[in-house]
């Protein structure tokens, strides 16, 4: 067994030492890429190696350094941060793999600097999970956009510069001018006593302090605030922006980043603060879930909206995207311990199923050069690997019962019945309820077409004369694993489900 | 390790250093001489400043003090070294060594060869002023040494002129606003010294501070007097600092002297000149009189940097020489630094002590990196660096790391700067401050990103000439500044502790 | 200038009596009104009015430049070393006891004297230097340095 | 007033000078005019420290010899301090004349109105 400080010093490390070799060994694709694979496999394991120990109540902690005095850079594995890192480390697997055939498959430039910054990205998000601090996860927060910045801008041409521009704006705007702004008058609280410090706690740090009148309430309500819209990543609108415009980068960092580690980054953390610093009681206490609630609300509906006007395919995912990040802080604004639960176990649900929609969708596109919607008719006879799994993944977006999406629908929705007193009492419990059903249909509306078209359309004139197979082995294998893993997740899973348990005592 | 005797000398031997060897440069520096006898200069100095800074720093007073000619203190010239004037001083020295590293190379392709010993001489003199002013305690001293400090830097910015005449117009500009602002310096000081009648800085704050005691009662025209010497100081320090709206003379004076010049320049001039401001306003006059006097300075500080912050990023914004980018992002630094001693309190001095040194270590390298860009380039315009980050990719990835730096990502040194100026704001509660300092580096990554993007994402004009990287011996003191920027931002407890015993001998809280 | 006459005269005879004036403010300096500072200025003054008379050209053809400049660096360093000797004796910087330990108040007037000298060198070969670059490459050297008042060039005219 | 006037007529002569300096800087476009405005203003500064070194019935601090012990001297220090300040202002002088120097060879002109216009043309 490997001792836990080594496995959390290794699952941060390896990523960052990955990066290294992979950066030595450009020219030498076979060799970089073999690297690439390993470090992915090596990570994951690491991070596993700590589930054991974090399932039995045990949370290994990490102090790096100081950086600066009583501002430590240090880690510490709880449940939830458990979930976010055994995610994001488990998809790399898969999305390595698919990275090799989509980069080959698409001749695309400069791999190397594409190998090196994804083990960064990594790297980064394994330490947001495991932060113990608000100050730690504020600087992996900010290296995770830094390190994916390459990634976004990765053509390099007029368009992805654009892009390049308004995710960085956005994600730096929030996260400067909201984020940063509540870290450091939580640290300028600390000095007064008005927080117990800035390492999360069961509970949140607040409580005392809004006791004994250090912090009033109007400013612990603004603080959570400055918090939910400082976290960028959570794309709650109308700070969504970049997540579309990020749609520019090549399809497995779209997957990747845009389905699993910067977005789950960003809903990850707001979960964190809402337990951690915040406190669910403390918030329910003060009366200050009331408005997320519905921004998250109106998040889902207007994104769900947005998607069903979208033609190009990744765009459509995007949007979708937007709408069921909003259902984990939906679950968040719930402030009740299944809810979060539920938030947790959606975190999961989410990723294994749009990141095999993602996967289709580059699929489709190294294979048959297609974007639109469109174009796609009766696409599902050439790619049946392909749009099975797509199938599969919009199961799992609607919440169809066999697929994994459903469990944590049912969470939800066993959140908001369980949230007798909500601030504005019985309507908003209606309002989420109405949401989530509602979304529903909207999710079954903008996706169901799409499965239409690729089964049980014919194949047009035009596309009769370019005939095409499947996507190199390399992308079927990716995509399908994870088409299996949506699938197989609904009915064994037992780590998600036992972690997001611990979260919820954590919680109540 | 080092005898005592020559341990006791050093603050007397790191201002006569770089005096005694710039006059030998002036006399025997031809045939190549001088960057030697520079670089030996700056080098013994650093040594020197650093072995200084730790004697402080465990001193158990937090001071070590120096008796010119061994007068007794209110008659000779005392040379007193407190953390904040330490910190500063390493600051300068190290710069000044890392500079003159650089310039060998840099320098001998900007000023025509028979004119380097003379550079080279001037070179010292410049540091020898900045030095003095640090370390001295005598404000007479202080302003002679500025004036020796000033008309150096006159001169070589004016040797900018081989390769752009601007540098001339940009030189004669600054003089003329330099001496005003000296003037003003010495008329401030006459004022005060002629309500104490001493000249020594710790003297002159003791006499003021029994001076203040019968204000209101007995003898009201003190105060008068007190607050016109501490206007008149106020303006012409800030002149010297740059502080918005008395910065006009700076952009130009960056941009075109030579670019060992402009790095030096940025990282050292008017952080010593936001050195004076610190001393005057806490430790001579104090902050009952120049913040709670007649006249509420703290206020027009803090409405001057947030000015410089909020215009100083957005005119950075809109030019298209990359040196004048940086220079106005200098006029914007500044303002963080004014903002930080007009917060009063602990958490902003630390900030504004901190970011002299922060702020001096990214824009030394940036500046270098740059130099590098006009040293195989021959200028520095934007739409000349397209492409470049494939072409010089060492010096450009230093550029881009040190533009983290002026931003304030985490993890470099500017953000630890900009941690204490914010929790310092919001402590004294000035949220907006807060904001506007948040916004600035919002500002920044605008500027920043448009120089990274040509360089990263820009196309080579066709038949643009074929460059390659600049020599080691400019690229190794750039990878140093930048590199210590990186790392005093993952680890800032030395910089922190030097910088929060400044804030406390400042503010009189006994460590 | 040098064909008037009466300028001519008037600076053969000044000249002497100014450079042994300032050498007079020299050695009276370190106990009374004088010193170095003023001692320099005036010698140089001597040397001025002789190269504003005669030309600077045959001013720095009887004090060459490296004259001045090696004047100028060696005043400031005998400055520095009396400086340095009281510090290579364990005295602080400019301390003079350190030049005779035995009697320290009677050594400071020996430490002051050569310390003004040092100045005086210094200054007079800085002010010789200024007139040299100032006048350096400006005015031929066949043309009298005065302009031409009646018939104005271009830089003298009043501006709008 | 008249009074008020009378007893602080050093500061008055002082910033009357310092004016005239201040104006020949601010107002005039010939540079050398400019350095000139300079010294004046540098001056006026020397006269006000030269003016605040004086005693009342003080006389100049030259020792007195002889038995006398009740003599009243001025105050010498800043007529010391003074000196520096002119070697200073002397050097800023001449610095700013060397530079004036040069611009006249590399612009052919020191007139302000005119080296605004050719910087301008060379952007």
């Amino acid at each position: 067994m490997i001792p836990p400080e080594m496995a959390i010093t290794l699952a941060l490390g390896l990523p960052i030492l990955g990066a290294l070799l992979i950066a030595m060994s450009r020219g030498v694709p076979n060799l970089r890429e073999t690297f690439t694979l390993l470090t992915a496999v090596a990570t994951f394991g690491f991070v596993a190696s700590l589930y054991p120990a974090v399932i039995n109540g045990a949370q290994p902690t990490l102090d790096l350094w100081q950086v600066l005095p009583g501002v430590k850079l240090s880690f510490r594995v709880e449940p939830l941060g458990m979930v976010y890192a055994l995610v994001a480390t488990l998809l790399w697997i898969p999305n390595s793999l698919y990275s090799i055939g989509y980069m080959r498959g698409n001749n695309e430039k400069h791999q190397t600097r594409f190998y090196v910054c994804f083990p960064l990205a990594i790297a980064s998000a394994v330490g947001i999970a495991f932060a113990e601090n608000l100050f730690t996860m504020f600087v992996f927060y900010e290296t995770l956009t830094l390190s994916t910045f390459p990634l976004v801008t990765h053509k390099g041409n007029t368009d992805a510069v654009k892009s390049g521009r308004i995710y960085l704006g956005i994600l730096l705007t929030t996260s400067v001018c909201f984020q940063l702004l509540a870290l450091l008058w939580i640290v300028a609280l600390q000095h007064t006593g008005g927080v117990s410090g800035l390492d999360f706690a069961s509970g949140g740090i607040f409580r005392e302090g809004l006791a004994a009148g250090a912090v009033t309430p109007a400013v612990f309500g603004l603080l959570f605030f400055l918090y939910i819209y400082g976290i960028g990543k959570a794309a709650l609108m109308p700070v969504h922006r970049w997540l579309p415009a990020a749609m520019v980068a090549p399809t497995p960092v779209s997957a990747f980043l845009h389905a699993v580690a910067v977005v789950k980054a960003g809903v990850f953390c707001v979960i964190k603060v809402t337990v951690y610093v915040f406190g669910v009681e403390t918030l329910r206490e003060y009366g200050q879930g009331g408005w997320l609630l519905y921004a998250a609300g109106a998040t889902i509906l207007i994104a769900s909206l947005i998607a069903m006007f979208q033609d190009n395919l990744k765009k459509r995912l995007a949007y979708s995207t937007i709408s069921q990040l909003s259902y984990v802080v939906l679950g968040v604004a719930l402030l009740t311990p299944i809810s979060i639960m539920a938030a947790t176990f959606h975190i999961v649900a989410h990723a294994f199923g749009k990141i095999t929609l993602f996967f289709a969708a580059g699929s489709i596109y190294t294979a048959a050069h297609k974007t639109q919607i469109s174009q796609l008719d009766g696409i599902g006879r050439r790619m049946p690997w392909t749009m099975g799994a797509f199938t599969i993944g919009t199961l799992s977006m609607i919440g169809v019962p066999p697929v994994v999406g459903f469990v944590s629908k049912w969470f939800l929705i066993n959140g908001v019945i369980e949230s007798g007193s909500l601030p504005g009492g019985h309507f908003d419990e209606v309002f989420a309820l109405v949401v989530i059903l509602f979304s529903t249909l909207l999710n079954a509306g903008y996706f169901l077409p799409i499965v239409y078209r690729a089964f049980f359309r014919t194949l047009s004139d035009e596309d009769l004369k370019h005939p095409h197979g499947e996507a190199p082995w390399a992308i079927v294998t990716a995509l399908t694993f994870t088409a299996t893993l949506t699938l197989f997740f609904f009915f064994w899973n037992q780590p998600a489900a036992t972690l997001a348990e611990l979260v919820r005592r954590a919680v109540g | 390790m080092i005898p005592d005797q020559l341990q006791h000398q050093i603050p007397a031997l790191i201002v006569l250093t770089p005096l005694v060897l710039g006059l030998i440069t002036a006399l025997i520096g031809r045939r190549g001489l001088g960057w030697w006898i520079a670089m030996l200069a700056s080098l013994l100095v650093f040594a020197g400043s650093i072995q200084l800074l730790i004697d402080v720093m465990h001193s158990g007073t937090y001071t070590v003090s120096y008796l010119m000619g061994n007068w007794p203190v209110p008659y000779g010239i005392e040379y007193r070294i407190d953390p904040l004037n330490g910190g500063v001083l390493c600051t300068v020295a190290l710069i000044s060594a890392a500079v003159t590293l650089f310039a060998r190379r840099s320098v001998a392709s900007e000023v025509s060869r028979d004119r380097l010993h003379f550079f080279y001489a001037v070179w010292l003199f410049c540091q020898t002023g900045l030095l003095g002013i640090t370390i001295t305690g005598d404000a007479f001293n202080l302003y002679v040494l500025l004036e020796i400090s000033s008309l150096a830097t006159y001169t070589l910015v004016a040797m900018g002129k081989g390769r752009d005449r601007r540098a001339l117009t940009a030189a004669i500009n600054y003089l003329v606003l330099g001496t005003i602002g000296a003037s003003f310096i010495l008329l401030g000081i006459g004022f005060l010294y002629m309500v104490t009648g001493t000249l020594n800085m710790m003297d002159m704050a003791e006499r003021l501070d029994a001076i203040y005691i019968t204000w209101g009662t007995a003898e009201p025209q003190y105060q008068k007097t007190v607050l016109t010497g501490f206007a008149f100081l106020f303006v012409g320090v800030s002149l010297k600092l740059a502080l918005f709206p008395l910065h006009t003379w700076l952009p130009n004076a960056y941009t075109y002297a030579p670019a060992a010049v402009s790095a030096l320049l940025a990282a050292t001039a008017t952080k010593v000149g936001a050195y004076i401001s610190i001393r005057f306003i806490y430790t001579i006059v104090g902050t009952d009189a120049a913040f709670r006097g007649a006249i509420p300075t703290h206020v027009f500080i803090m409405v001057s940097a947030g000015m410089a912050i909020l215009l100083g990023s957005y005119l950075a914004i809109k030019q298209d020489n990359v040196k004048k980018i940086l220079a106005y992002s200098s006029i914007a630094q500044i303002g963080y630094i004014a903002l930080g001693f007009a917060l009063d309190n602990k958490n902003g001095l630390t900030a504004a002590v901190i970011h002299i040194f922060n702020h001096a270590l990214t824009k030394g390298g940036m500046f270098m990196a740059l130099g590098v860009v006009a040293y195989r380039l021959g200028n520095t315009r934007l739409q000349d660096l397209r492409g470049l980050g494939r072409k010089l990719p060492v010096s450009m990835g230093a550029f881009t790391a040190g533009g983290l730096g002026l931003i304030g990502v985490p993890l470099t040194a500017g953000f630890v700067s900009k941690w204490y100026l914010v929790t310092g704001a919001i402590e004294a509660g000035r949220y907006e401050m807060a904001a506007i300092v948040l916004v600035g580096s919002l500002l920044a990554v605008v500027y920043v990103w448009r120089v990274v993007e040509t360089i990263y994402f820009g196309k080579r004009d066709e038949g643009a000439p074929n460059v390659q990287e600049a020599p080691i011996t400019m690229l190794v003191p750039m990878l140093l500044l930048i590199g210590a920027s990186i790392y005093f931002g993952v680890d800032a407890n030395t910089t922190s502790w030097i910088a929060e015993a400044a804030a406390e001998t400042l503010l009189g809280v006994q460590p | 200038m040098k064909d008037l006459v009466v300028l001519r005269v008037v600076a053969r005879w000044n000249i002497p009596f100014m450079v042994v004036f300032g050498l007079y403010v020299q050695t009276h300096g370190e106990l009374g009104p004088g010193g170095g500072f003023q001692a320099g200025v005036i010698i140089a003054a001597g040397f001025l009015l002789y190269g504003m008379i005669f030309g600077a050209q045959e001013l720095r053809r009887i004090i060459p430049r490296w004259v001045t400049d090696i004047a100028a660096a060696c005043g400031v360093l005998i400055y520095a070393g009396v400086g340095f000797w009281a510090m290579g004796n364990g005295y602080e910087f400019l301390d003079h006891a350190a030049l005779n330990p035995a009697n320290p108040g009677g050594a400071e007037p020996w430490g002051m004297t050569l310390v003004e000298y040092g100045v005086g060198l210094t200054v007079a070969a800085v002010m010789i230097t200024i007139f040299n670059e100032i006048t350096e490459g400006t005015a031929p050297e066949d043309e009298p340095v005065n302009k031409d008042y009646d018939n104005p060039t271009e830089m003298d005219l009043p501006r709008r | 007033m008249l009074d008020f006037l009378h007893d602080h007529y050093n500061y008055w002569v002082t910033i009357i000078i310092m004016m005239i300096g201040f104006y020949a800087v601010v107002a005039k476009s010939n540079l050398v005019k400019k350095a000139i405005g300079l010294g004046i203003f540098q001056t006026g500064i020397f006269l006000f420290y030269i003016s605040i070194g004086k005693v009342d019935g003080g006389t100049a601090p030259v020792k007195v010899m002889g038995e006398q012990t009740d003599v009243v001297y001025s105050n010498p220090l800043p007529h010391a301090l003074i000196l520096t300040a002119i070697v200073v202002s002397v050097s800023t002088l001449a610095v700013a004349l060397a530079i004036i120097v040069n611009i006249r060879e590399k612009f052919g002109s020191i007139d302000e109105h005119d080296l605004n216009h050719l910087e301008a043309e060379q952007e």
